[in-house]
């Protein structure tokens, strides 16, 4: 997978002293556990990954070393010398330092205010924003994020947010860098240019915190590597004794299955949804496309390129015109997100937390808040109905949690996709719109996806299915459009359908998403 | 995790009850028995009576407050909006009365559950349709409703026919059971208000589009609607209360009102919904309602302090019983 | 003076925020028809204001924009209006202060005052008489200002020579609403209450409904004041609890506006001060005070 | 836009100024073309130097008002707080006087802000520490401010010694080189106000914590302290208010500064600064002070509408002057 992003394994001497040394770590949530007793050392100079299912305790892990949250129980060491952290500015002093899996910046701030929040540069009195910019525009090049300084954080794609979090990671010298799933949200390239940087603090030192879903990053990448599994610690190994299917194994805890299930035949068939001439954001993106019932159609590009934005705009989310919408032969006159589902068609988004759920409530209303009238037909609201429907998706999409009650923001990322492709599904539609189906899903849990998928296409429903992950985009599709700056570039079938294809198409007439014309 | 293991886990539903949520009645109480300890009058079953009905009208546009606020809205025209209610009203009735004899009082009251409504429709479409902050909107329209009923009235007041008055007055000053009516009809728009906005679509919408309103158009809500929906139940909700207002003095004026919205707004917070939006309580507005009743009576009740810092130990009281309760339902 | 000058007489008034001023204001435009139909050379500007501050931006709005011959002036406040119609005297324009005088009343060329110290003590004077001296009685003040200020030393300075007991006041904003529920709560805390001074007959309908609610007999008396129509026909009816009221009659404004156009019709010039008694109204004068076409 | 005529464009400043955000100053002028061409004398410079003059009040108080709500918070005590320093400031004089003189003057300014700083203190300090709704304690506190000048006043008025009168009284109306003093310090607060807002560290966490509090925490921003801070301000830009006020109407009374809140809120908001917090227009709100103003005068020098009605149009001019600007400057 990500094969540029692999070369020769560079096996380290991982004997250097510990900087950071966990001993006994537990986190408790009211009654809840979710860390027990992990020890853990993390030494200067290497990368240590740390890998797990979804809500193994990763990322509450990630929070107590970094003082984001505090520990239950347990104790922390720096160079032999007890710490603990009361906050997470306390911890960055020390030179800790933790990107988080989610988005975690002021969007009314521009990149470089984000940047050096709570540390600006000044001269005299005022703020030297020339410096900062000037340094937050170096930073940003090293990570290859586009975003200028001053842009509004508000106003950037979801990737490029991610890259102005580690961004932020890297503007000062740090002893450990803790990234949480920092690839999830970005492209090739750009995952590229990560693991460089990665490989270049290592180099200086850096102790890397390394978490992820897609192993063939931590196979390529890791010293060593630690286990999590329901909060507790498995162990730590050499990454050179680990290969990408023991990994899985040790984390899922038995014997995984193929990842992708086997491709379908092709059908022959009216398409189920048949878009002509969409035109979005005043024409930035326009495009033809149709998916046919039993047909997984991948689209495919690099970031920035406009797949979301034409779903969006599909779905009357932004501002669109269409020649034609065509839903199982009907025609959709003014398309929006209620029609289009009455007619059967829905879209998942790829921004889960700001998009997607409502994080302050519980499962039952996010499950059931799209398809509400489908569920109740009446005024009423069966709760009934809601709290039978929250269990059922509980062991359907095997989300793990300790308690019915919880809020959708206590979920870990990848039980929270897993809530949100449940709430689509409530509708009970006959295409489906998944932007980033697999954004933080661990490698168990992906394969349950991907045969989700195959069974609704079977069932003879559509899905279109937008993914920056290339093996997911090959290893699902029937067909693939490949879109680059806002138009269609290429469109590929059966045996056409291959990672460099799809790379070929998307960047082919240079790396030009900055060409793009916006309105 | 097993399905042995989901099937065992805790009910949802059961869990609800939070202690927080329980926090504006357990201020209640407080003041409640501040009250009787310092006055014995302060419990005697008339005294009761009293604060009780008279805390409906706050209560019952609390009830329609919550709703806006829920959405994240906010109201600040409602006791303007009460008056010109009442002013339409007395003038529908007492142009009716000659036809109708009494019945020109139900006739008058569906009057102003119309112009309630159509007054409630007006903010939300303005709100919604112009995208324009609930403040400035209902700023605006405080000042025109205000106007209006200064120009009703020219200035003086306006007042309902006698022959209407008798028959009317029963409305405030009677009661069923013991109960007076004021209390049922809280109770009623409460219970409703509950079930609407516990119970059905519409409330399941109302707190999905003031948590967060990028999610709720994304699953499809229609937020203006949604929006401009809350703004019509406040406006219903201000008719129900001027329907119980005029028997009370039978007469609008230019004050009628005044500053209610305050009020209101404040009755709402104390009852533990949140300011920007997500979270409703309508049974935690009513017992804020009633909250700030029982205070200001227990200040008349009180000799304790100068008639010119009334004000100064109300305001105390109220930010010592959020304090209070934020200190004790805080984990 | 000679007819064909144009003669521009602004009036300045608190808007109509309660039933007082909402007379205040009914009169002024009243007369302002009156004046400019009998007076084809005078053009009358009336200007209403919610605060202090508002007055005095509309006195120099005024002033900047027309040449000012006269300006009659009911003011928010003594203190704070004194200066700002200072400065517009100083132009040489012809000033009339009503109600309130200012801080320095040479100022003013016409004074046409009511007397609120008058009200208060010549209606505790009724009382102190009928409850023979002694008693106890609650009083429900209006808004902090000079008017409610006054009406209240008044009041309480004659109260204070007998043997009444004042078991309480309290501000009810000059509002019926508010008047009501403090009257309630008075009822409530006090088992014996001979009479009810309200300040006002706004709030005391509020007082009236509170006490007929309450079905409570001790209560001997309930007063007002400003001589509202509906108080006005109780009086006139007998009202036993309602006998008199003090008239405090908004038409004050109309008058100074009469007297001020007077000194440009030519026939009189007038200076000097007028001060509005505060008689009693009873039944057998209460058709003096009562105008049915006010909305107050 | 398109990304490459971003890269065209110089260095980052000359992307600040957006197109919205010059809505406020449309509007106004705007506003300023109506009252010519309803009144000729609007334009005169006697009646442009009044309205200007008489905008200072909102417009000093609008920019601390400008950081409160950029934090996120929002402060209803602002009217009865300075009613509360002006009352103060006039003791304190009253009392100075006879042993210092004109020199009472300065002192009391020093006592004025002092008191205004403290004030806004106790606002920030409940709101941080304790936890609660803005909102909320800033109604109470209003209150308490409101009782405490009606006190202080014993329900009338409290006035400035004569012997101060005429050496304080240029300070509103007298001017330099024609600018009349109190748009001059307008202009030095809104200066230093943008300056700190814009240019410091301070101003960069004020938009932060407004914009998302938990970001800003998680970057060592201490966000109570900023908050706090904000508040401070307020009182501090109040208490400036508040000493332009004296010279002008020389007492305070229980009314004084009433409903102010309101009208700076609407300044504030009309400007183009967000209630929800995170984006501040200090110039904006100059403008909308001025807008509120102007309106006002113009509705004194039309005599079209009742007396009545005029809060009604204004309320409508105010709703049309946003939908104006909504739909103008829309993308
Ligand atoms: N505030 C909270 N209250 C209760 N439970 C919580 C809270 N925060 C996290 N949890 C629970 O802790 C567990 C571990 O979550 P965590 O986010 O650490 O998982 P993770 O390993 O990072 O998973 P993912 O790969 O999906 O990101 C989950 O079951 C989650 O629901
Ligand atoms: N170059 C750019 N400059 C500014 N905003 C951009 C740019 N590219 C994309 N965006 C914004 O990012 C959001 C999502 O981008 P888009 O739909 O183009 O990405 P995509 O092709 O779906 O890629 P991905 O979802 O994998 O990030 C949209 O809101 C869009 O306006
Ligand atoms: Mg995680
Ligand atoms: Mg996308």
């Amino acid at each position: 997978m990500k094969q540029a992003a692999i070369d020769t394994k560079d096996v380290r001497a991982t004997s250097g002293p510990p900087v950071l040394r966990a001993e006994g770590l537990s986190k408790s949530y009211g009654p809840i556990t979710v860390l027990t007793d992990v020890t853990l050392d993390i030494r200067a100079g290497e990368v240590h990954a740390i890998i797990g299912e979804n809500g193994a305790g990763k990322s509450t892990l990630m929070k107590l070393l970094s003082g984001h949250a505090a520990p239950s129980g347990g104790t922390m060491k720096m160079a032999g010398a007890q710490v603990a952290f009361s906050d997470a500015v306390q911890a960055e002093d020390a030179g800790i330092v933790l990107v988080h899996q989610e988005i975690l910046l002021a969007p009314d701030l521009s990149v470089a205010q984000n940047l050096f929040l709570g540390r600006e540069l000044s001269r005299f009195f005022a703020v030297d924003d020339k410096r900062m910019n000037r340094r937050t525009a170096e930073v940003l090049a090293r990570v290859g994020c586009t975003a200028r300084p001053w842009s509004r954080v508000g106003d950037l794609p979801l990737a490029q947010r991610q890259l102005v979090q580690i961004a932020r990671a890297l503007l000062d010298d740090r002893k450990v860098i803790i990234l949480d799933e920092p690839t999830a949200m970005l492209a090739n390239d750009e995952v590229d240019a990560l693991l460089d940087i990665v490989r270049s603090l290592r180099a200086q030192g850096v102790a890397v915190l390394y978490i992820s879903h897609r192993l063939e990053e931590v196979e390529a990448l890791a010293d060593r590597v630690t286990v999590l599994r329901d909060g507790k610690m498995i162990g730590t190994w050499p990454a050179a004794d680990l290969d990408q299917r023991q990994m899985a194994e040790l984390m899922v805890g038995r014997e995984l299955s193929m990842l992708y299930p086997p491709k379908r035949e092709p059908v022959e068939a009216e398409p189920a949804l048949m878009v002509e001439d969409l035109s979005v954001d005043h024409g930035a993106i326009r495009g033809t496309f149709s998916v046919k019932p039993g047909e997984v159609l991948g689209i495919g590009g690099m970031i920035g390129a406009g797949r979301t934005e034409m779903m969006e705009g599909l779905m009357g989310l932004r501002p669109a015109q269409a020649g034609a919408v065509r839903v199982n032969g009907k025609t959709i006159n003014k398309p929006d997100v209620g029609t289009m589902m009455a007619a059967g068609v829905v879209y998942l988004t790829e921004d889960r937390k700001g998009k997607g759920l409502l994080l302050n409530e519980g499962l039952g209303p996010n499950l059931i808040l799209q398809a509400l009238d489908m569920i109740n037909p009446g005024l009423r609201l069966d709760r009934k109905k809601e709290l039978a429907a929250t269990r059922e998706t509980v062991k359907e999409y095997d989300i793990r949690i300790r308690s019915l009650s919880i809020q959708a923001g206590q979920l870990s990322g990848g039980n929270q996709q897993k809530l949100l492709l449940a709430k689509v599904m409530q509708a009970n539609p006959s295409v489906v719109i998944i932007d980033e189906p697999t954004r933080g899903i661990d490698i168990g849990n992906k394969s349950q996806i991907y045969r989700f998928i195959d069974d609704l296409v079977r069932a003879g429903k559509a899905c279109i299915v937008i993914s920056s992950e290339l093996p997911e985009l090959v290893g699902l599709s029937d067909r693939v459009l490949v879109m680059r700056a806002g138009r269609f570039a290429a469109e590929l079938t059966g045996t056409d359908i291959t990672e460099q294809n799809v790379v070929y198409a998307a960047a082919s007439s240079g790396n030009d998403t900055k060409g793009r014309k916006r309105a | 995790m097993s399905s042995a293991e989901i099937a065992s886990l805790p009910e949802s539903e059961g869990f609800k009850i939070r202690w927080g949520d329980l926090a504006p009645f357990i201020a209640l109480g407080v003041i409640i028995l501040l009250g009787t300890m310092i006055n014995s009058n302060f419990m005697s079953a008339n005294n009761l009576l009293n604060v009780i009905t008279r805390s409906a009208f706050i209560a019952i546009i609390g009830v329609g407050a919550t709703f806006v606020i829920a959405t994240g809205g906010l109201d600040l025209s409602i006791g303007s909006m009460l008056a010109f209610v009442v002013g339409i009203m007395i003038m529908a009735m007492n142009a009716l009365a000659p036809a109708l004899g009494p019945w020109a009082i139900p006739a008058g009251a569906v009057v102003a559950l119309v112009v309630g409504s159509l007054c409630g429709l007006l903010n939300g479409l303005i709100v919604t349709v112009g995208r324009i902050e609930p403040f400035i909107v209902t700023l605006g329209t405080m000042g025109i409703f205000r106007a209006l009923i200064t120009y009703m009235t020219d200035g003086g007041s306006l007042s309902i026919d006698r022959s209407l008055r008798s028959a009317y007055r029963p409305l405030y000053f009677g009661d069923f059971l013991g109960v007076p009516y004021p209390v049922i009809i809280t109770l009623v728009i409460a219970l409703l208000g509950a079930f609407i906005l516990y119970r059905t679509k519409y409330g399941r919408r109302v707190t999905a589009v003031g948590s967060n309103s990028d999610v709720a158009r994304f699953s499809g809500v229609h937020v203006g609607g949604v929006r401009t929906m809350a703004f019509v139940i406040q406006g219903f909700c201000v008719a129900v209360a001027a329907i119980c207002y005029v028997p009370r003095l039978g007469a609008a004026t230019p004050t009628t009102g005044q500053l209610w919205e305050l009020q209101v707004i404040t009755a709402v917070v104390i009852g533990g919904t949140l300011l920007r939006g997500g979270k409703a309580h309508i049974w935690g507005t009513v017992a804020g309602a009633l909250i700030l009743e029982v205070i200001a009576n227990v200040m008349v009740l009180s000799d304790m302090v100068s008639e010119y810092l009334v004000a100064a130990v109300q305001g105390a009281i109220i930010i010592i019983a959020m304090l209070a309760h934020r200190f004790t339902s805080s984990r | 003076q000679a007819q064909d000058k144009q003669f521009t007489i602004a009036v300045s008034i608190p808007a109509a925020t309660h039933g007082w001023t909402g007379g205040v204001v009914y009169h002024a435009q009243e007369a302002e028809k009156q004046l400019e139909a009998a007076y084809p050379n005078i053009d009358v500007i009336v200007s209403t204001a919610s605060s202090a501050t508002a007055q005095v931006s509309s006195l120099e709005d005024l002033s900047a924009t027309n040449e000012l011959d006269a300006l009659v002036i009911l003011p928010f406040t003594s203190e704070e209006l004194t200066g700002p119609v200072e400065q517009v005297a100083s132009n040489g324009t012809f000033i009339t202060v009503v109600d309130r005088g200012l801080a320095d009343p040479s100022i003013q060329d016409l004074y046409v005052a009511g007397d609120n110290i008058a009200v208060g003590a010549n209606t505790a004077q009724w009382l102190v008489e009928k409850l023979g001296g002694e008693g106890e009685i609650v009083v429900l003040r209006g808004i902090p200002t000079v008017i409610d200020d006054e009406r209240i030393q008044g009041f309480t300075e004659v109260i204070d020579q007998s043997d009444i007991k004042i078991l309480d006041i309290q501000y009810a904003n000059w509002n019926q609403d508010e008047a009501f529920t403090l009257m309630q709560d008075y009822l409530g805390k006090y088992p014996n209450i001979d009479a009810v001074w309200a300040n006002d007959d706004d709030m005391l309908l509020g007082v009236i409904e509170a006490v007929d609610q309450a079905e409570r007999e001790d209560v001997q008396y309930m007063l007002g004041g400003n001589g509202m129509k509906q108080v006005i026909e109780m009086v006139k009816a007998g009202d036993e609890r309602t006998p008199i009221s003090t008239p405090y009659p908004p038409s004050m404004i109309a008058s100074a506006m009469f007297m001020t156009a007077a000194q440009f019709a030519g026939q009189a010039p007038m200076r000097g001060s007028f001060k509005l008694d505060a008689p009693l109204i009873t039944p057998q004068n209460a058709d003096q005070f009562y105008f049915p076409d006010s909305p107050f």
